[in-house]
């Protein structure tokens, strides 16, 4: 039987719906999430499967219906909560941080605050500082949220369905560039093969997308698919990268990590956040207090050089990871 | 409509409990912390913000609920957990820090969480506010009959989440109350300098929510008030606003210098202690004596007592606690991955 | 009081300046997107909220404003720019990302700064609220007749930032003009599923704040409450909320399916364009003939596409300059350290 | 003459005002900062000074009279913020993080926000989850924040006046435990010599505050002072460590980091915030990057276990660095 084929949208959609045909706990709240299907498409059909009680379009008050997920959720219910840019996180935040993370430990393990909240981050096509960022890395850095990052729409299902069914408080990721979207640059692998029963993908099991031998590429989100073309790439100048895929942050699979740069000696982090006090310092201080001795060459990374995502296209094309870009960064690896 | 006997000792016992309750703690945390101040030292570190002077309006509003009601607090919760009718022993445990402590002595003073009694509270101002909505969300969503209170400072009602959350309650019509204690200050900015209406019952009208000030050391206008919104909020028609003008009696924290308060004005105010209040109404209606009034202070300083020893007697958590908690489920749910 | 013809006239020119503009910026902003819409692809790529049926509120209040006078907007900035007097062919320059534009491109369509105008926007809602309190401050704190004017939609009335902003300016009685456009939609939600009562003339009750709701297709009503608003700031009698009841014609951005929308409600609302109804009712009163109307459409494209022209022959910025203007001084300031 | 000393929070409230008599344009907004004087003392004296007109008490509005600084700054005036604790930044971080941080580079650079937003940080006091956090992780991370982080009276008011002189957003955190206060555990550094002149120290400038030649402990804040103590033991037993006050994180001194790694080999990292994702991955980022060769052991973090701070004074104690765990650690990294 030929494979079915879904984008990441609708892959994430597709594991909602079942989630939320599994457990009436389940419901989801944010902007433009109904009617709408969700300004990226990761709720585009559910209004009608399940109506507005259970999928409720909100106002415009991120702290408010944030906090209220939290709320729900300590009262029993598996609320999901969609921040329509990660970028809006700020207005949010106290929530997010003090509230959704801390409960539980703060409660002494007494009081859970099983929820999702999902969110877009990533740039690539002129939406400016304030629509195109990654983020990440403030979440991980904060004790208590599960953070995960997919990239293709076969993990983006797994792993929504293992957040839901999760009883602690999950971040989930999606890049705009792997939704598989009509009105964006086409992207080949957001597009794929995704089994239509439900399954999970548990977290902090990152993915080997491509085995290689001279070099690790850590890396997750959109930029897995422009490590794999560089990988592409680099594999006609005779150089075998290992693309790992991170998947999740929180928790972090330190063991595939290690055990790929003991094998290749060297490491290139590709990362579509901001470079410093974010992913890519906390990947290389791993390696380096786990496996420095295996090292032949400094680790590098390849990050948002620490400036807010400019407008103009020949600006955000120069600040955001490409391809050109992890292959040279590759080669000047080797040449260490 | 006339209290019962019944129903005014029960407010006054518990406006007595609550009282004697944060006087005990004041006590104890002074412990180690004399002459020489050290917020860190004694038995009960860190900050204390107590809540002597406004019971009446604890007790007013809780009279009401339900153990299943959820109520959220701030970072001046004991009064609000005790009318909701909290384990004393667990809960001095956690001021104590101790393991038998409602969180394992991992919350403290201000993060007081029990889960039976559906209750939370937490150190930033606020915060609790939209957990009330999605607790009232929750409710309606099952189509119960219980009500979700959230308390807060007037202070409170500048910050965001009030506001967001007073309109999704409103919007979603939930079975919310939502209690703004207007003590007149927020630690030293009296309500004067930080809002720009008198009542914050003018704040109904901007939601659609009925709203309405009382008097807040007067425990039957407020057990009034609060049963009007309790009972509309369990027959489905939406949330209440009510703001009770109180004082607190001890300062904002414990050390509290309060130079910023005008002379006299403290003195005046607990003229209006509102235990004395309704103790002389009592008295004056024949259903307390100075008999019964003092019984009544022993057993609460009794319960309280047993308490702290409970607290005092208890083990502290061992060091590698601080590393649990911090997820359910540290590893993945132990279902098998049907694919890849 | 009826307006001169002046006035009138002045208005016209610059909603029809506001409308061309906003419909030119829709054609360019298909370049390259046809047959298949991508957002990055075509002269001006990201995100595209267009201004075009609201005009006669940028035009209304800004007519009463200086060019000192500090203006915030929002995601869709482009009247409330045009209306503030920008230079055009800056402005489309920095539609198109180019190094001539107001921000050398690193701003876009979203993020408009002109500090000679004190004009700001940006993407997050509710925003650039606190900054018109904030230049309201610096103006009373300097003792200026300046006033700061906040524009934003009916959408962000409901987050945090909009009450604590009118908390603020009401307390401090700051010399602001809030201004809510309400054109009924935030993106796909609709006024009545996002806020808990009819129109926000009902908040200015929290604040203590003078409020009103006008035609927003009405640029005579919105002028006129404008033109009091703005008087009571400069004589320093504080802060007042206007609510425009308008409509966007163009969907929220470029692309905006709308399905959202009842059927037939844009073709009503069309029948009320703010153009149409004033051009009619100049020409009712002999102020206008449609050779002027032509002649002022003419007027407006040919400035439009000077504009449009200056753009597209400007250069990128080079890549390298992604990496300045993080901070004013990247290194510290010359001054010399005394000690140490 | 007898050096004058002065507690940390009595230097910083003179940097202030000493700034507020230079320049007119300078005021000061936040919660108790008038007739309270601060929580931290920050403020004292001020209000008596310059009246309520240029030490404005603010309701609990954060995200409101912080954008409000926003404001005032783009329209030429230079406002210091007070957020009480950090742990309050996520009600106000929209206003920080995507305007303070970005509106000078949004605006190509013809926008200036000169303002300084003070705040205090850390724990060891039993204040628990929401009231002990450090943070300054968070907003290093944030391309457009200048984040300094004084340890003693000298640098505070040096620091302070930088920062109000400075024409960027400068994010100041002090730690509760460096302030000098009446009610804290008697720190002796608290206090200290400051001249009574007006002096800067620029940014960008690490500290050694300890020479050494085995080791080289890269901290700041308060660790700064707990790692001189075990600075002290260590030389006992022995080790010679050298300890480093980083002083700002953005900018931060890599220079003065790399050289002293070049020198002893060997380095630590003592941080009060959250360990992973944040200012201990970073530093160790650069080291393996820049001085790779010279280590000859891996890098090693002492940091709170990416755990929310606990209240119950045992479970507190056993996640904030101590001077006991200080001496371990490097006791641990000398026998590598
Ligand atoms: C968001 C936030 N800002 C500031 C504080 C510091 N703070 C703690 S309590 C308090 C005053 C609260 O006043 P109010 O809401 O009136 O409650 P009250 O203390 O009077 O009971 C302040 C400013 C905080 N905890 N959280
Ligand atoms: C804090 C925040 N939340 C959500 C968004 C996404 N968003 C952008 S515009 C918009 C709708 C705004 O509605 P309104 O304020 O009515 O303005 P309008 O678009 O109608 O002019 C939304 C939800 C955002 N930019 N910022
Ligand atoms: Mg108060
Ligand atoms: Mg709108």
């Amino acid at each position: 039987m030929a494979e079915r084929l879904l984008t990441t949208a609708r892959a994430i959609a597709e594991a909602i719906a079942q989630e939320m045909e599994r457990d009436e706990r389940v419901f989801i709240m944010g902007e433009d999430i109904g009617a709408y299907g969700g300004i990226f498409g990761a709720t585009q059909g559910l209004l009608e499967k399940f109506g507005p009680e259970r999928v409720m379009d909100t106002p415009i008050s991120e702290m408010g219906f944030i906090g209220a997920a939290v709320g729900a959720a300590t009262e029993g219910m598996r609320p999901i909560a969609e921040l329509m840019f990660v970028d809006f996180f700020g207005v949010a935040m106290d929530q997010i941080f003090n509230h959704m993370a801390k409960i539980h430990y703060m409660s002494g393990g007494n009081v859970n605050v099983p929820m999702v909240l999902m969110t877009a981050i990533g740039g690539g096509y002129s939406d400016a500082a304030q629509h195109s960022q990654c983020l990440y890395s403030l979440f991980a850095h904060t004790p208590g949220i599960k953070v995960v990052v997919p990239s293709t729409p076969y993990d983006a299902k797994g792993l929504m369905i293992q957040a839901i069914r999760d009883d602690d408080p999950v971040m989930y990721f999606f890049h705009k560039g792997i939704m598989g979207l009509g009105w964006m640059a086409p992207n080949p692998r957001a597009t794929g093969p995704v089994p239509e029963e439900p399954y999970t993908i548990p977290f902090g099991q990152a993915d080997v997308k491509r085995e290689g031998s001279d070099l690790t590429i850590l890396t997750l989100s959109l930029m897995v698919h422009r490590s794999l073309d560089a990988a592409e790439q680099l594999a006609e100048e005779g150089i075998s990268a290992e693309v790992i895929d991170l998947r999740t942050l929180v928790p972090l699979d330190r063991a595939t990590i290690i055990e790929s740069v003991k094998k290749t000696h060297r490491v290139l982090i590709v990362d579509e956040d901001y470079k410093s006090f974010g992913m890519s310092g906390e990947l290389i201080a791993i390696i380096a207090e786990e496996a420095l001795d295996y090292l032949d060459a400094p680790p590098k990374r390849l990050a948002v050089p620490d400036v807010p995502i400019p407008y103009s296209r020949p600006l955000e094309q120069a600040v955001i990871p490409s391809v050109e870009g992890i292959v040279q960064a590759a080669r000047e690896l080797m040449a260490e | 409509m006339a209290l019962s006997r019944e129903t005014l000792l029960g407010l006054y016992e518990m406006m007595v409990k609550i009282r004697t309750f944060e006087e005990r703690v004041a006590e104890i945390y002074y412990e180690g912390k004399q002459p020489v101040f050290n917020i860190a030292a004694g038995p009960v570190p860190g900050e204390m913000h107590l809540y002597s002077g406004q019971e009446a309006v604890a007790a007013g509003v809780c009279a009401h609920l339900r153990p299943d009601d959820p109520v959220t607090s701030t970072h001046r919760p004991h009064g609000h957990l005790i009318a909701k009718g909290v384990d004393l022993k667990r809960m001095m445990a956690e001021i104590f820090g101790k393991e038998t402590g409602l969180c394992h002595g991992k919350g403290g003073h201000m993060h007081l969480f029990d889960p039976e009694l559906h209750f939370g509270c937490g150190g930033i101002v606020g915060g609790g506010i939209p957990h009330a909505v999605g607790a009232a969300l929750a409710i309606k969503k099952r189509g119960e009959d219980r009500v979700a209170v959230s308390f807060f400072g007037e202070g409170a009602a500048n910050i965001g989440a009030f506001h967001e959350s007073l309109n999704l309650a409103a919007l979603w019509k939930l079975p919310a109350v939502f209690i703004v204690e207007d003590n007149l200050y927020a630690i030293s900015v009296p309500k004067t300098a930080s809002t720009a209406v008198r009542s914050n019952a003018e704040r109904g009208a901007a939601y659609g929510i009925p709203a309405v000030q009382v008097d807040g050391q007067d425990v039957v206008a407020v057990y009034e008030a609060a049963g009007e919104a309790v009972e509309r909020a369990r027959r489905g028609e939406g949330p209440t606003l009510i703001e009770a003008v109180c004082y607190r009696f001890r300062g904002h924290f414990e050390g509290d210098p309060e130079h910023y308060l005008p002379e006299g004005t403290k003195e005046q105010w607990k003229q209006r202690d509102p235990i004395a209040l309704l103790a002389k109404q009592l008295k004056d209606q024949g259903w307390l004596t100075d008999e019964d009034a003092q019984a009544i202070e022993e057993r609460m300083t009794a319960l309280i007592a047993e308490a702290e020893a409970f607290a005092r007697e208890s083990a502290y958590p061992p060091p590698e606690a601080a590393l649990t908690d911090v997820f359910v489920q540290a590893e993945s749910p132990r279902e098998e991955q049907s694919h890849g």
